[in-house]
């Protein structure tokens, strides 16, 4: 694990870099910052985006992971989100979907509420976390050689797969995705199941 | 907002701050958001005062019952889908019959623009009731202070849970996430 | 890592390690979870230090949380189980940024939930409670499978600046049900008075 | 006693494998729980069977969002949990609502028919409520022989009306916790 060192990647391009290798994988995002990370890349019909229920991120990749085994499976959230729903480490640990990557936009603040710091500032390890509940494939990121490293692993090692990238905490202009919520479900089945 | 009768930079959370030191308010417990950031931020810089950031809103509701175990007073501030994740813990305080001060800021409410934000938003006040809480509103900034104050004496006099329901129409959050 | 066989090789007995923790209790209190581990404090003699919790997961790590911060001068212990433990797993990542010095927390960790019918937890699949601690800012942790262990851990669990974690692996089998105090208005007011003085 | 002390059906009948045959019936793929005496023959027949993933959680949270994932990629999915739970799941529920989610839900009560543990109460009592509070359609079932009938019926809401539905079996059926024995 890296030394803790100055943190300079800048979410949007971390995601951008991310998204640039996805192929065929279906993302969810975290509400708030992910979510608009990923509708600033361009929207895609492979994008479920969550604008409510904080904690439920990476349980939602779980379920898909496991509904789409033969699909690799993104989520994509904040590390306000993932602190709310630390359970969900222990119970994706222990179903091990090999197809799940969790990518953590670690700026530690809660950004939709006026950037207060979140645990991670001071000090919670998140993949270390992930590593206690069991997950081996973890990473934590500052520097963008680190990224492409942890971006092979996300698309390419066996899941799931649990990588914490350190961004600087700047506030991003927001670009928002449509978000009627039934009309994002269906858009996202069609895509994935074929016309439902 | 209807802050007319008062100084130009009043906020309601100054007078509510004000109203937790006089009653001994000790421990804050909160999951950050901007409905109650101003107070979050005066009682974070209240060396009188203990403020704990939490990862999930049912903590808040145990810290509390501990807090009044160990004799002190304390608040805990949500928002109001935070409110969801608390009824299984609220069984704590009703069994005991523990004094709960809840300050709860809407959202899915006054003019909110987030879908998602609704469902939650329109359960709030029926998932409190159901877990057995008190339910006072405010829509207007300048009747929190008072609201509060009387919701503080229900709760640590007369040994009730009750929770504070600060509409969005005085947050005026709800535009963006 | 994590192995999908759920083999528990640990030896010691929950109960007697429930009693040899609180032979050295003086004048701390302690707060239970919910199921066996109320049991097995009860069992060592009701104590009016003793807030029981039960009807709740996850809650008896932020309950003791409150109870440190009101009273800095008393230590505060947590027994509870590893399910307990999990279903609020998040309240170590708030504990471990707050440090409370005079809190303990010991996990006596079967590695199944006793009062469903000893279903399997995550912890008999890999998951390493202590290693989350850890990850949660939690600097002094204990993994004790002994009796020597055990013992060593006395001064963490009772006199070391905390926030102290550590999870006792014991044997699946659990002693005999004893009556524990349930009128959660009884015993909390009783704990009160115990803990923060008439006055309060 | 190793066991948990739960005192066994009443009635010996065989609710669970005719629950669990609605359940393979609405193909459900994905279970979802917290282990709790009340489901433990269903979870036990769930993890038998190799064409159902079975999905132990910390908190019952977590499988809200399970099952709205297992949703978007083409399985159903069934939740299990103690009436306790329920609290838990409030919030979550919001997420299932907003994209009105198909969500099947057996949950066993507790702090409802001779209950003997206070602690329980409250939040049994509050279970109805708080679902409803929350968008779900509650059918209740104390009748052991209608049990599986019920959730064979909510299964066709969740699923074929795309409703969130629980469906909560009362303390009389799953039995009463004696914690003497």
């Amino acid at each position: 694990m890296p030394a803790k060192t100055k943190i300079t990647l800048d979410r949007r391009k971390v995601v951008a870099r991310i998204l640039r290798d996805r192929g065929d994988a279906l993302l969810v995002t975290g509400l708030g910052a992910p979510t608009w990370d990923a509708a600033a890349v361009g929207d895609h019909a492979n994008n479920f985006y969550l604008w409510g229920g904080m904690g439920g991120a990476m349980m939602t990749g779980l379920g898909l992971a496991l509904a789409q085994p033969g699909r690799r499976v993104l989520v994509i959230t904040g590390d306000g989100e993932m602190l709310m729903g630390l359970g969900g480490l222990a119970t994706v640990a222990v179903q091990k979907p090999a197809n799940l990557g969790i990518c953590i936009m670690d700026n530690q603040r809660y950004g939709e509420t006026g950037m207060q710091d979140t645990h991670t500032e001071f000090g919670v390890d998140l993949p270390a976390m992930g590593r206690g509940a069991g997950i081996a494939e973890t990473a934590m990121v500052y520097t963008s050689k680190e990224l492409d490293g942890a971006i092979a692993q996300l698309y390419d090692a066996r899941g799931p797969v649990f990588v914490n990238v350190k961004v600087v905490p700047k506030v991003q202009p927001m670009i928002l995705p449509f978000r009627d919520g039934p009309s994002i479900k269906h858009r996202f089945r069609d895509a994935v199941l074929g016309e439902t | 907002m209807a802050v007319k009768k008062r100084k130009a930079g009043w906020h309601w959370s100054q007078d509510v701050h004000r109203h937790f030191r006089e009653i001994g308010i000790r421990q804050v417990a909160y999951v950050p958001d901007s409905g109650t950031a101003r107070l979050i931020d005066l009682c974070s810089a209240d060396r009188t005062m203990r403020s704990v950031v939490l990862t999930t809103e049912e903590e808040g509701v145990a810290q509390m019952a501990g807090a009044w175990l160990g004799g002190q007073r304390g608040v805990f501030l949500t928002q109001s889908g935070g409110v969801g994740n608390c009824i299984n813990m609220l069984s704590i305080i009703s069994e005991c019959r523990i004094p709960l001060l809840a300050i709860v800021s809407m959202r899915g409410q006054w003019g909110e623009t987030i879908p998602w934000q609704v469902p939650m938003g329109q359960g709030t006040e029926a998932a409190l009731e159901a877990g057995g809480v008190l339910v006072q509103h405010v829509d207007e900034a300048e009747q929190v202070p008072a609201t509060v104050e009387a919701a503080a004496k229900l709760a640590f006099d007369a040994n009730r849970a009750v929770a504070v329901i600060v509409s969005q129409r005085i947050s005026g959050t709800g535009g963006k996430g | 890592m994590a192995t999908s066989k759920t083999n528990n090789f640990a030896t010691l007995q929950r109960r007697s390690v429930v009693h040899r923790i609180l032979k050295d209790r003086g004048d701390a209190a302690v707060v239970t979870g919910i199921g066996n581990a109320s049991h097995d404090v009860a069992s060592a003699g009701d104590d009016d230090r003793n807030m029981y919790l039960f009807g709740i997961m996850g809650g008896a790590a932020m309950v003791a949380f409150g109870i440190a911060v009101a009273q800095p001068e008393c230590r505060v212990v947590v027994i509870t189980g590893d399910g307990e433990l999990l279903a609020g797993i998040g309240s170590l990542a708030t504990i471990g940024v707050e440090k409370p010095k005079n809190l303990s927390i010991l996990v006596i960790d079967n590695q199944a939930y006793g009062a469903t019918g000893n279903q399997h937890t995550h912890t008999a699949r890999g998951v390493d409670l202590v290693g989350i601690a850890a990850a949660s800012g939690f600097d002094h942790t204990a993994l004790i499978t002994d009796n020597k262990a055990l013992e060593a851990a006395m001064d963490d669990i009772y006199k070391k600046p905390g926030p102290y974690f550590a999870v006792v692996k014991v044997m699946t089998k659990t002693g005999s049900r004893v009556t524990v105090p349930n009128d959660g208005t009884r015993t909390s007011r009783r704990f009160r008075k115990a803990v923060a003085g008439e006055d309060a | 006693m190793a066991r948990a002390a739960t005192k066994k059906l009443k009635k010996k009948t065989d609710w669970p494998v005719d629950v669990f045959r609605v359940l393979k019936d609405a193909d459900v793929r994905q279970v979802a729980y917290v282990p709790d005496a009340g489901h433990t023959e269903l979870i036990n027949l769930c993890i038998a069977d190799n064409a159902v993933r079975s999905v132990p959680l910390t908190a019952e949270q977590e499988g809200v969002a399970v099952l709205t994932g297992a949703w978007l990629g083409g399985e159903a999915g069934a939740l299990l949990m103690q009436s306790s739970g329920v609290g838990n799941v409030i919030n979550m529920l919001g997420m299932a609502n907003e994209c009105r989610i198909p969500l099947l839900i057996l949950v066993t009560m507790r702090g409802d028919w001779g209950e003997f543990n206070p602690w329980q109460v409250p939040m049994g009592q509050a279970t109805e409520k708080a679902l409803v509070a929350a968008g779900v359609i509650v059918h209740r079932v104390d009748d052991t022989d209608r049990i599986a009938e019920t959730v064979e019926s909510a299964a066709r809401l969740a699923f074929d009306a795309g409703r969130m539905v629980a469906v909560l079996i009362g303390q009389r059926v799953v039995g009463v916790k004696d914690w003497t024995k």
